[in-house]
């Protein structure tokens, strides 16, 4: 019925997506969970939690907090490990017929490699998210964003793997995101998707402890929302790339915003968490926006800030 | 659907901090399990953002009517102590993995700590009506007697009531193991259920351990999305890694968990 | 009265303190006008609007927009200019009679020597903020955090013209701040002040326009809290130096938060906005906390978190 | 001290968008002037962070009591239209420089644009009771009938009332600054004072200046402070530059201003 209305279909960079609305990396598990909430069929893409090779415990608990208008989270990448995953998760997503977009993350290059190579061999999957900036572990992470030869070096042998279209997840830790995307688009991605959590910290002043076992963890939420949407301007009118925008976007406007920004096509990520349905929610309040604004077609709006 | 807009039917203040509400729900009250809880969204803007886990302390799937005992710690259980009759809530549940089948043979005993007294007070209601064969013993344990909010919810719904505070102000002066330790001693015990602080549970499941009697308790751990998602809410597994609180739990049989790590 | 229960007095470097409780930059003006709000007598310090040699007229309006649990200003520096400020603003503070630190901004190297020079002569300062982190001017402002040996000549200079003590206000708009705070430290200053604002935008979709006439502005309040504490805590464990701690302090245990982080002296900075006796009523909120962990001499909080 | 805890008086909803607040304060009423606005907080929580100026619309300095007209137009609008009677707001005010003295001889032109009536209204009454030789000419121009939230309360007040609507629902069809011009060319005009959207002001003030006839306009501005320290709600002054709406205004004499940049 929406799609009647308005044309929701987006091109970001060699990846054709149903709609613009995607759901983020460790916000929505394997999609499993959120089935009885949200028509998973109707996504514009699931981006899957963080893979690693080997399984991963991740760090102890506690693992969230609250913060005003956000979250904290040190979840760690756990994970079951590519061959599980492989196995056991992926027929699940490849079988809804929505693009499913596997995010991997590894300690070395060679770690990434692998996994492209491994992922590139699965049928069925619309690309992979080279995660290269998770706050949350002590080797890898977000410390290849900090590196720019580094991280195209990681992006071109990850591009040597595989076929698949390759998105990078770029920090906001970082002093100008514009190169970090740069380089990714060196090494031979063609999307760029930001951004991920920043590095934040809660203190419980009475015990005079870390709220979070792993001391500091990765913000994310409404709070970071207009931090966000800077480094999507920034980078779209640096390098006119396809990005996926996130975070702190809760609202089918919050969406508009991204996309005006210069954002391809944007995920919800927390946002699922307090609204479950958010997803579809999210995307249906888009519509209405694009209906009241006059808007065919959502491709329309990417860029379209006037300043 | 486990998602729903539920209605504040009513909400009395029962001690300084304690509050008890009633919600009319479409879905949650017919299907809750004792054990199992909801996850709250507290207000209608960014700030608290987060839901709020709560256990369903009771049901009454005829009308609907669900209840939750709120202690007031801090922001988002202060927003629900103030909410109205008529008020509309945002729920999720229920959710989780409730109180297991409870063995054919031995006494039951129920310890709650503090607020943690709410899914006991459900399980021994169901104790009552399904499996009415069945001894169950409560243990209620508190820092003083203006924290044992429901006591007569639970006492009501048990054979044999004992209380316990550390300053003495109600029931035996000292702490509801210390009980647990008399009774595991006396009686036939078949299984043991505890929900409280952290030490409290720890040192059940050590007594029970000792004992041989299977324990289970229902765990706390701060919560991102409820459902098994985000993996938050994790405590640490016996085998090493890490269970979920939501959705593996939040009862568990206590030899799953790793209690070394868990009172560090 | 609070006095008696609990010292508040602080040592920051080569700064004697009242009290640990300041006032941020460009958030109080230059102290008149929250005058009928707050004891201005009983503030542990002042840091006044930005002071640059020249009057600025600062960037067009809209110059402020809220955002979840935080701010975005773009005011752009806007000040009277050095020797009014010397004329008619500094006599008011300095006679209050509590320590004032003026907040200076240059476009060039020669600019922040010249402000120090004139200021240094003035008697009654208690210290120097440089503001080598204002994410609203186009040439100066956090440009200088992200040129280590730049920022480190900067600081040096300013250090040539003054005895003042020197408080750099560090830039969170960076991929790492340890080495910011150590080059302030290296040209000279005794004290490092974080964090000015993160750069952010909000976008009315609507209208399709950008909420600030200045594009993108920096955001504070509490949503930028977590970042602020483990900037706080990063350095703190880096580098055991003098440390003036902000960002979204609206509580008393906001504050004991950041002085548990490493800060030896804390700002409240937007909290003044949402309320006017904030910088006053978060005084009487640490010396209630501090009463009620037992704590005699607030100095002890400092860097206490235990990890 | 402009810094206080009012209550909600009452909370009377006027059309479907406005509001109309009666405040118990201590300090605000006695001391506010027509022009003048208070800064209200609108939660406890931290979203919505900043407090909303609201032009005080009248005053009772007997029983303490300040009106306030809310369009509700976001989420820190609508949180206030939702204020039960008892609810306690903190305000600081009055603040802000008010409608100057106005001229001893011609007529007084009121122009109000929607709820830019607020401080008109108040105008008014301080000109009928204090100026009671002063003719005021009132003008209420909205969009549509529906918009024309208490124009019974500014009409009362004026000598002379009329209405404008854009779609010609009530009064004459068209803009409040068309009949201006009308009544500029037919009567000798002692000054026009307007609140409204920008553009109608910048219209009042160009026909005002060919007019040479004096025109105050009361001004809109995203705040911060609310006090003058922050700088945030600068509006481009005539000789460049900035001014201060919270400080230097709300009400500025309209050659105050840059309005080619405002209408930009
Ligand atoms: C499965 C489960 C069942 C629970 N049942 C009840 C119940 O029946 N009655 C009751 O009063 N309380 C119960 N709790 C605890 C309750 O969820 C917390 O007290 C509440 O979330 C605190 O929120 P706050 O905003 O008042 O506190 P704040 O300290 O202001 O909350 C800040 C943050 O901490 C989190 N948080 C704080 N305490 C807890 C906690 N103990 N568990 C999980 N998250 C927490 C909040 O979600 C929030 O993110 C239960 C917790 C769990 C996990
Ligand atoms: C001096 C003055 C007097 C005013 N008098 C009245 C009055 O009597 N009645 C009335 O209904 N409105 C009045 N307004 C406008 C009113 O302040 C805004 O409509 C209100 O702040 C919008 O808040 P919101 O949360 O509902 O909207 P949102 O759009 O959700 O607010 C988002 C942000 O915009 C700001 N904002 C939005 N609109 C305005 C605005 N027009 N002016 C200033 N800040 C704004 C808010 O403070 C907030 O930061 C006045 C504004 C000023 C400056
Ligand atoms: C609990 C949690 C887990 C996350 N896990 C991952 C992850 O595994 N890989 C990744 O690239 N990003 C991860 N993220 C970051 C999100 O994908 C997203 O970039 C970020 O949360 C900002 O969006 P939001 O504010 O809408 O949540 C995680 C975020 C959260 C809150
Ligand atoms: C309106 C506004 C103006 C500011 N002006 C300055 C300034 O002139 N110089 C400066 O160093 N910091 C300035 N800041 C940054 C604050 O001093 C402070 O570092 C920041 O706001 C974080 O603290 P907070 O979250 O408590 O506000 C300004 C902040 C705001 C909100
Ligand atoms: S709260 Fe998300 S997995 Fe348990
Ligand atoms: S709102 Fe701060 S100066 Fe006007």
């Amino acid at each position: 019925m929406s799609a009647e209305r308005v044309d929701l279909r987006v091109q970001v960079g060699p990846l054709e997506l149903p709609s613009p609305l995607l759901v983020a990396s460790g916000t929505f598990g394997f999609g499993q969970e959120y089935a009885q909430y949200v028509d998973l069929g109707a996504l514009g893409g699931i981006m899957t939690k963080a893979v690693t090779i080997a399984p991963r415990e991740g760090n102890p608990g506690p693992r969230v907090w609250e913060t005003s208008a956000g979250m904290l989270n040190s979840i760690g990448l756990q994970n079951p490990g590519l061959d599980t995953v492989i196995a056991e998760k992926l027929p699940f997503l490849i079988e809804l017929g929505v693009p499913i977009i596997v995010n991997i993350a590894g300690e070395t290059i060679a770690e990434y490699a692998t996994l492209a190579q491994r992922l590139g061999e699965v049928e069925g999957l619309a690309a992979l998210e080279v995660n290269v900036s998770c706050p949350n572990v002590d080797r890898g992470g977000m410390e290849f964003c900090r590196e720019i030869p580094v991280l195209r070096e990681l992006v071109a042998a990850v591009r040597d793997e595989t076929e698949l279209p390759l998105i990078v997840k770029l920090s906001p830790n970082v002093g100008d995101v514009v190169p970090t995307a740069e380089a990714a688009l060196e090494g031979g991605a063609e999307v760029v998707s930001m951004i991920n959590t920043l590095v934040g910290m809660a203190i419980d002043a009475v015990r005079r402890r870390p709220r979070l076992a792993h001391v500091t963890g990765g913000l994310s939420g409404p709070a970071v929302k207009p931090i966000a949407l800077a480094m999507v301007w920034r980078v779209w009118r640096a390098l006119q790339c396809p990005v996926i925008g996130m975070g702190g976007i809760f609202t089918g406007e919050d969406a508009a915003e991204f996309l005006l920004a210069g954002a391809s096509a944007v995920a919800v990520g927390t946002a699922s968490f307090v609204d479950p349905t958010s997803a579809q929610r999210v995307r249906e309040e888009l519509v209405e926006f694009c209906c009241g604004q006059g808007v065919e077609t959502v491709r329309e709006l990417t860029g379209s800030l006037r300043v | 659907m486990a998602h729903e807009t539920a209605e504040v039917v009513w909400n009395e203040s029962i001690t300084q901090w304690h509050y008890l509400l009633a919600l009319k729900t479409k879905h949650a009250a017919a299907a809750a399990q004792p054990g199992q809880f909801i996850h709250v969204r507290v207000g209608p803007t960014h700030d608290p953002l987060l839901r709020r886990p709560l256990s369903v302390l009771r049901t009454d799937p005829g009308t609907g009517q669900l209840w939750v005992l709120v202690r007031v710690v801090g922001r988002g259980t202060r927003l629900l102590a103030e909410m109205e009759p008529g008020a509309r809530l945002d729920i999720m549940g229920p959710l989780g993995r409730g109180w297991p089948e409870p063995p054919p043979q031995g006494d039951l005993i129920l310890v709650a700590g503090g607020v943690g007294v709410a899914p006991l007070i459900f399980w021994a209601e169901v104790l009552q009506s399904s499996y009415p064969a069945s001894h169950v013993l409560s243990i209620f344990g508190a820092a003083h007697e203006g924290e044992l909010a429901c006591w007569l919810e639970l006492a009501a719904r048990s054979d044999e009531f004992y209380v316990a505070t550390e300053d003495g102000s109600a029931g035996e002066k000292g702490l509801a193991v210390d009980l647990l330790r008399v009774y595991l001693d006396q009686r036939r015990v078949g299984a043991v259920y505890a929900c409280g602080p952290r030490g409290m549970l720890a040192a059940a499941a050590r007594l029970c351990a000792r004992a041989s009697v299977p324990c289970y308790v229902a765990m706390e751990q701060w919560m991102g999305c409820g459902i098994g998602a985000c993996l938050g809410c994790v405590v640490p597994a016996a085998g090493g890694g890490y269970v979920r609180v939501c959705t593996d739990g939040p009862v568990f049989r206590a030899d799953e968990l790793d209690w070394e790590v868990l009172v560090q």
